[in-house]
């Protein structure tokens, strides 16, 4: 199983409710989209199925009729002018009725279309330059309804004794030193957090996030350097934190649609911001006491 | 070349399906042909016998028969299979008697078998088990007897006077007796019983 | 200039149709309108030349262009020259409806001017080829193949597979021949192939086409070589396989069970020391080759006139030498019709249950040893080997050939030719036969510079998307990738247009065939229908130009008699009809659409006559989804042998 | 070595071996006894194994490059450069002369010229004569200029002066004077460095063999009559009738009817199992009932799909060779005992088709005695230097096996004569 198999498993495994939206993707997330694929001008070269290093795309031996009738052919034409040619042919001879798609005879050269596979889609944008008829666009969307399927909500459990467990990641650089600051300034924050050192907090990768979230703990956070002062591109937009900030955005929408809105927060703080740390830790300890124990407790119980 | 080794399963012609559902066994237990083919080989040193081998089974000899028209179990294609697998059941089949010898099978036969003489040596073999008709017997006896299968009446002799056919002459009776004699043949037509009993008279 | 020629046929042709309506309705199209009375003949063709220049386009409205065309190709030099069959597919079938018959040809001829301004020259090719022919060769066709090229002043290489010695030849041949005529032969063929190059390997790899196949042999003691070769004859014969009856029969299981092969080596002009039993057991539900049949009978009557008590159980023998299974029963040789059921062994011997059909009994008999006639098949690497030529194989394992009845040695691939066993069992003599036939076939190819000409498949690069439908689509193998890039193999295409059918982009258009001028000749066809005849509904019959037009013209011949209305377009291949013509043909007005192609497995090109049943149940798909009444659309054979076909699927629809 | 070669007979075989030595470049002189070519398959409609027309043919290299076969019509017989087809054409003698042969050629008239004859067929849409047309079983007329078979090569008609009342209503309509009613036999000699004999066979006649009725019952018929009723351009247009015109419910084809046999034939002619199969298949689609008698089905292997195709659409087989076809109330009945089921039948059908053995045509002629063998066929490989044979001139074969014949003889004729050390 690849890794983004491996997410969308555990994306499920995490789900306690059925997502409804589809989610705009955050400018700078990347690896996270949907292909739009226009079947009209579409020759069936498999140029895209060629690029695609994923196995995203496939061959369908159908043709979409309803797109073809619904199509408008561009001033220009198409590229692929007996395609061209067909569709306006089918249009002038169109009936009544409704139009389904056909499947093509085993063994006919030359028809057909593409299927995308969105859960092994990494949105590379391979395929769209490859396409030699401009029938591929990347769109910053994502289709969680799709990828995560229904859910069966997992058995509330009545906990009495509860302290939220939380999972903190912290940077190598400013935050990991924010939190050694508020140690030496013997602050006090709850003890419900763990920290886990990374080096910068652009290096949280969301499987890491979706693990810890399947072991149920009750919240995720990430701190980083201020932002524009990564250590690892400073002021670029494209800077571990800025990224950082963008991904965990579209996981907080994620995590919205699936049922655990609010259990993950990103904040910075620079080294010198020990005080800080502990105002960004206590609030989330608030935060996550509030809304309470994670729903997968009770799925890890009756695993168990 | 190691046969064995090679893969048969590639070269299958199982596209083809001879007919054996129809064939509807009638014995229950099989029967053996015997290893030394006897019956078969004794036919074959006969004269005429060895036309035998070039019987394919066309069946062209039943559809010909006009007893088979009448008699469906009489079967000339199926005397000469057995002749060819060598069983002497044949010999004791009632059924050969039937024949009336006119070679109606032989003029047709497409490889010259000469069935009817072959019928007749199926016969002959019969004979010492007693497969043959009383009348038969009695032919065989008025031979021995009077060197004539059949009696010759005074009436009869008159008849042909007044047709002006020539003298009938006195077959060699003794001579005739003597050489079967010395064969055998005289006692064992002496013995033999028909088993069909009777008087034989058809 | 644009010149029609009208021929009167004799003056027959004018009291069926209206020739002074006709001239008057296409002068505007053309720029010289004649009628002649006799086209084909001396007078006619000396009116035709005359004032004619080399560029003049011409449309001739006689009888069919495969019998005027002969003379007329041969006479005038001029390439763009269309037919109209106003004999065969209008004056002589619309008897009763003169008047409606008229009209058809002014369509025709209308239409056969649109097709005049698209036309195009056709395309010449000369391609040089190599004087050398690689024969692979396992048995004695491949040895007759290179020894019959080797005298004819072909350089030949024999590719032989490692120890192949006289001993072997005769061991894999055994079946062929008597073992007599075998060695005989096999002397004669072995002394001529002294001078001949032999290689001991295996085959690597081709690349290449007809005249110039680039090939890699691979040598036993690791040595490679490259070479050219014009031609490639594979002769790589035949192996013998067991039955699957044979495990039944104890085969393996029991020492009394044998080959008949391996018994006849080992009995070897031996005399029966007393009588002994062999049962010879086929295999009831594999039907034998005659060439099978004819070696039972041979090996059986050695047996059995050498002493030996032999029951054949066998099913319908089959021989081609009826005088063998004469001699072989005349020798002693039993023949059981039917089937052995059961075998067992003891101490006595095999006893053996036979399921006698011809007694409707079951006979038992006991048999010192049972032989199994083993069956002849291609040899195991010749699945291998057609893969890697890149040639067809049978479902039996041998190589097919294109065209069963009229080319025995045509593999599916140009300039490749099969010889003796590999296409199927067969006795020595046709197997001689056969060699002959790729040697002569090969010498075809090799002995001159290959010279086409025909309306080409253009490819134009810009367009193409190398989606590569073209290279599935073509029946040849003349369309190659190379370097990222479509390349046409002009020795291999027969200028079908299959290739055109199949691409989407159209960056593949055929010479004279362009879709516009498809399109242009459609309307053109439609508007004269509608302005002479009005509403009265009209048909379009795409037809190949093999054997569907050929029936088209015997319904002529054959004076049928079918309704006007219904106008045959021709197209080189019925393969070559996309759905994009059939709904251009409904578009622009026609009642119905036909497809007429060869028989079934019959096309010319291969497989024309199965994509265009493809595209045609496609077509009719989509209709049915636009909601098109979709019997508008019909594919159906024609052959010339049944006219009555056309005559009757026509006329319904017109 | 000079290159001039004499084809004996322009059936396929004949065909095939002058278009290839015509490729080779080598003169060619294709002589045919009939007025069209084709000879015994032209009779056949549909073949085996491609079960398409009898016509198809492989094309000459003139002709398109030779890629593609082609219809006899559309073939260039008769065009082409190389090759000079002679029709209603007998050798009267060939004689060995030096390493050289000269043959000569008697042709008989066919009172229309080939050279002027536009093919419009006015002059048989005037001609007042009618006579039984005995190419389909005399069960339609033709008129005393006809054409036997439509699409024959040469395409244009011919007179049969043994019913031509010599009206000249022909000649009159003939505005291009193609018609001479004078027209005289002529002989030439050709100097031929080979001659290739493909002379090819005939069913032999079945009223040799009285027992099965032919000749006393028009509805017993041979495979190569049924081949006519079934061809879609014969007398009845592929419907199968009786000879009263009653439509045909059931056949019974009689197999081996004569062949296999010392009292007729004794070989076996190899191509009539698969023919009557390919009939009894096309009878099956016309929903006509088949039983076939047979004694061994023997079907080559790229033909096996007959056999399979018989079995599925229910041909009942009778494994049996029938004794006599007797006549009840006008019907054939077959009298055969069904040796697998030890019965004997009385089948009755409309129709009992006969296989009749193939036997060479050129037995009966004394030219060719010299170079012939047993039973009258040619052999390939013992004929004389110089004389070659092939198609079922060497024995019954199907068209595949002829044609293959016919290459390898153009090759050894080839190589005689141009090369090959």
């Amino acid at each position: 199983m690849d890794k983004r198999e491996r997410l969308i498993q555990k994306l499920r495994n995490i789900a306690v409710q059925t997502p409804t939206a589809i989610l705009e993707v955050p400018e700078k997330v990347e690896g996270f989209g949907s292909i739009k694929y226009r079947p009209e001008p579409c020759s069936v070269c498999k140029k895209c199925i060629e690029a695609c290093e994923v196995e995203a795309l496939d061959i369908d031996f159908t043709v979409q009729l309803p797109a073809y009738l619904d199509a408008t052919i561009p001033e220009g034409g198409f590229r692929s002018k007996n395609r061209e040619t067909l569709i306006s042919l089918l249009q002038t001879l169109k009936g009544e009725g409704d139009v389904q798609a056909i499947s093509v005879p085993t063994g006919l050269a030359g028809y057909g279309s593409v299927v995308w596979f969105t859960e092994k889609c990494i949105a590379c944008n391979k395929c769209v330059e490859a396409c030699p008829e401009d029938c591929l666009d990347l769109e910053k969307q994502y289709d969680l309804p799709t990828i995560i399927g229904d859910v069966v909500t997992p058995p509330s459990i009545s906990i009495t004794e509860w302290e939220p467990f939380i999972i903190c990641f912290v940077c190598w650089e400013c935050s990991h030193a924010a939190a050694d600051l508020a140690g030496l300034m013997h602050l006090h924050y709850p003890a419900n957090i763990r920290t886990v050192r990374v080096p910068c907090s652009g290096a949280v990768e969301p499987i890491q996030i979706m693990t810890a979230m399947e072991n149920g703990v009750d919240g995720v956070l990430v701190t980083g350097c201020l932002l524009s002062e990564c250590h690892y591109g400073g002021d670029d937009p494209l800077a571990g934190n800025f990224m950082q900030q963008d991904f965990v955005h579209f996981w907080q929408s994620v995590f919205e649609e699936i049922g655990l809105g609010g259990r993950l927060h990103i904040d910075f703080a620079s080294a010198a911001m020990g005080i800080r740390f502990t105002e960004i830790v206590t609030e989330f300890v608030e935060r996550i006491k509030k809304i309470g124990p994670s729903p997968l407790r009770g799925k890890l119980e009756v695993e168990s | 070349m190691n046969i064995d080794s090679l893969n048969t399963s590639r070269f299958l012609r199982n596209d083809f399906k001879p007919r054996l559902a129809r064939c509807e066994l009638i014995a229950v237990t099989p029967t053996s042909i015997s290893s030394d083919l006897e019956f078969r080989n004794w036919i074959l040193k006969q004269p005429e016998g060895e036309t035998l081998l070039r019987c394919y089974q066309c069946g062209r000899c039943t559809s010909a028969c006009p007893i088979a028209e009448i008699d469906h179990s009489f079967n000339p294609r199926l005397f000469l299979e057995k002749v060819i697998l060598a069983d002497e059941s044949l010999a004791e089949n009632q059924l050969i008697w039937t024949c009336l010898t006119c070679e109606q099978c032989e003029v047709r036969c497409p490889e010259h078998v000469k069935i009817p003489q072959i019928l007749i040596l199926a016969k002959v073999r019969g004979l010492v088990s007693g497969n043959t008709p009383e009348t038969a017997l009695d032919r065989a006896r008025s031979i021995l007897s009077q060197g004539r299968t059949i009696q010759v009446s005074e009436p009869m002799l008159k008849t042909r006077d007044k047709m002006g056919l020539p003298s009938l002459g006195n077959p060699p009776v003794k001579q005739l007796a003597k050489a079967l004699k010395e064969l055998g043949l005289a006692e064992k037509l002496e013995n033999i019983k028909s088993i069909y009993g009777g008087d034989g008279d058809e | 200039m644009k010149k029609l020629f009208l021929c009167t046929c004799n003056g027959t042709l004018n009291k069926l149709l209206d020739f002074t309506k006709i001239g008057k309705e296409v002068k505007a199209l053309y720029d010289v309108v004649e009628v002649v009375d006799n086209l084909c003949l001396e007078e006619g063709l000396t009116k035709l030349e005359k004032g004619l220049s080399e560029d003049d386009r011409l449309a001739i409205g006689a009888c069919s262009s495969q019998i005027i065309g002969v003379p007329m190709k041969q006479r005038i030099k001029n390439d763009l020259v269309t037919f109209v069959p106003l004999r065969e597919q209008v004056g002589w079938v619309h008897v009763e409806e003169k008047e409606s018959a008229t009209n058809k040809a002014i369509v025709l001829l209308s239409d056969a001017s649109v097709q005049l301004d698209h036309m195009e020259s056709p395309t010449e090719f000369t391609e040089s080829v190599v004087d050398r022919v690689l024969v692979m060769g396992g048995g004695i066709a491949g040895l007759k193949a290179a020894s019959d090229l080797h005298r004819l002043g072909v350089e030949v290489t024999l590719l032989e597979p490692s120890g192949q010695n006289n001993e072997r030849y005769l061991q894999t041949s055994v079946f062929m021949s008597d073992t007599d005529t075998l060695i005989n032969e096999l002397q004669a063929i072995q002394k001529t192939l002294k001078k001949v190059e032999r290689f001991e390997g295996t085959f690597g790899e081709v690349t290449g086409q007809t005249g110039s196949y680039d090939v890699t042999l691979n040598g036993v003691n690791g040595n490679e070589k490259i070479r050219e070769y014009g031609a490639i004859i594979v002769a790589s014969g035949n192996q013998q396989y067991l039955p699957r009856s044979a495990k039944k029969m104890r085969h393996g299981k029991s020492e009394r069970v044998v080959t008949l092969d391996s018994l006849m080596s080992r009995l070897k002009k031996k005399r029966a020391k007393e009588s002994s039993t062999i049962l010879v057991a086929v295999d009831f539900d594999a039907p034998m080759f005659s060439v099978e049949g004819s070696h039972l009978l041979r090996s059986t009557r050695n047996l059995a006139t050498r002493g030996y008590t032999i029951i054949v159980v066998h099913s319908d023998i089959r021989t081609e030498d009826e005088n063998l299974y004469r001699e072989a029963r005349d020798s002693g040789v039993i023949f059981i019709r039917g089937k052995v059921t059961r075998i067992r062994e003891n101490e006595k011997g095999l006893t053996c249950r036979i399921e006698n059909t011809l007694e409707s009994m079951e006979r038992e008999v006991i048999a010192d040893l049972v032989a199994i006639p083993q069956m002849v098949g291609p040899v195991n690497e010749t699945a291998l080997l057609a893969d890697k030529l890149g040639v067809d194989c049978d479902n039996n394992g041998f190589i097919r050939t294109r065209y069963s009845k009229m080319k025995p040695v045509q593999t599916s691939r140009r300039g490749i030719f099969v010889a003796g066993g590999a296409k199927m069992p067969m006795s020595l003599s046709d197997a001689m036969a056969s060699a002959q036939n790729a040697v002569l076939e090969a010498f075809k190819v090799v002995r001159s510079p290959l010279t086409r000409s025909g309306w080409i498949p253009v490819i134009d690069d810009e367009q193409c998307d190398v989606c590569k439908a073209c290279l599935e689509a073509c029946p040849n193998d003349a369309l190659r990738l190379m370097d990222d890039r479509i390349v046409h193999v002009p020795a291999h295409c027969e200028f079908c247009g299959i290739c055109v059918s199949a691409c989407p982009t159209r960056a593949i258009e055929f010479q004279s065939h362009r879709k516009e001028s498809w399109f242009a000749r459609f309307e053109a066809v439609a508007t004269t229908h509608r302005r002479l005849e009005g509403k009265k509904p009209f048909s379009f019959v795409f037809a190949c130009s093999e054997c569907a037009n050929a029936s088209i013209d015997q319904a002529g011949f054959a004076g049928k008699q079918y309704g006007t209305g219904s106008y045959v377009i021709q197209f080189p291949c019925a393969g070559m009809v996309s759905p994009i013509e059939i709904l251009k043909g409904l578009v622009v007005g026609a009642e119905h659409v036909i497809v007429a192609h060869c028989p079934p497995g019959g096309c010319h090109h291969q497989t024309g006559d199965h994509l265009s049943e493809l595209v045609v149940s496609f077509t009719r798909d989509m209709l049915r989804e636009i909601g098109q009444d979709p019997e508008r659309v019909q594919a159906t054979y024609m052959i010339a042998a049944m006219p009555e076909k056309m005559q009757k699927e026509v006329p319904v629809r017109g | 070595m000079g290159d001039t070669v004499v084809v004996v007979g322009a059936g396929l075989a004949g065909i095939q071996v002058s278009h290839q030595l015509a490729d080779l470049g080598l003169k060619v002189h294709l002589v045919e006894k009939e007025a069209t070519v084709g000879g015994l398959s032209a009779h056949l409609g549909k073949v085996f194994p491609t079960d398409d027309c009898a016509l198809c043919l492989d094309a000459c290299e003139e002709l398109f490059s030779g890629h593609h076969r082609r219809c006899q019509y559309r073939s260039l017989l008769g065009n082409q450069k190389k090759l000079n087809l002679h029709t209603l054409t007998e050798i009267k003698s060939i004689k060995q002369d030096g390493g050289r042969f000269s043959v000569s050629l008697k042709t008989t008239p066919r009172y229309v010229m080939l050279d002027r004859c536009v093919v419009c067929l006015e002059c048989i849409n005037v001609c007042d004569v009618e006579v039984p047309d005995e190419m389909n079983l005399g069960r339609v007329m033709r008129k005393a200029i006809y054409r036997s078979i439509p699409q024959g090569v040469p395409l244009a008609p011919v007179i049969d002066m043994n019913s031509c009342t010599k009206c000249t209503k022909c000649v009159d309509v003939c505005k291009v004077g193609a018609i001479d009613l004078e027209q005289r036999s002529k002989t030439r000699t050709i100097k031929a460095d080979a001659v290739v004999l493909a002379t090819g066979v005939e069913e032999r006649s079945p009223s040799i063999l009285p027992g099965y009725a032919y000749g006393l019952c028009k509805d017993v018929l041979t495979q190569r009559e049924l081949a006519r009723l079934l061809d879609s351009t014969g007398a009845t247009n592929g419907k199968v009738l009786t000879a009263s015109g009653k439509q045909v419910e059931s056949v019974t084809m009689i197999l081996c009817a004569g062949s296999r046999d010392l009292n007729a034939i004794d070989y076996c002619s190899q191509a009539c199992c698969t023919y009557s199969l390919k009939h009894a298949i096309m009878l099956r689609e016309q929903g006509v009932g088949v039983t076939i008698c047979y004694m061994d089905l023997r079907v080559p292997l790229h033909s096996h799909s007959f056999l399979e195709r018989a079995r599925e659409s229910d041909v009942t087989f009778v494994r049996g060779k029938p004794d006599h076809v007797i006549v009840h109330e006008g019907s054939p009945v077959t009298i055969v005992e069904d040796t697998e089921a030890l019965k004997r039948l009385e089948i009755e059908s409309d129709l009992v088709v006969l296989a009749s053995p193939l036997v060479p045509h050129a037995a009966e002629k004394e030219v060719f005695n010299s170079f012939l063998g047993d039973y009258g066929f040619a052999a390939r490989h013992d004929a004389p230097k110089g004389i070659y044979a092939c198609g079922t001139a060497t024995g019954p074969t199907d068209i595949p096996a002829s044609v293959a014949e016919a290459n390898a003889v153009a090759l050894e004729v080839y190589m005689a004569l141009k090369g090959g050390a």
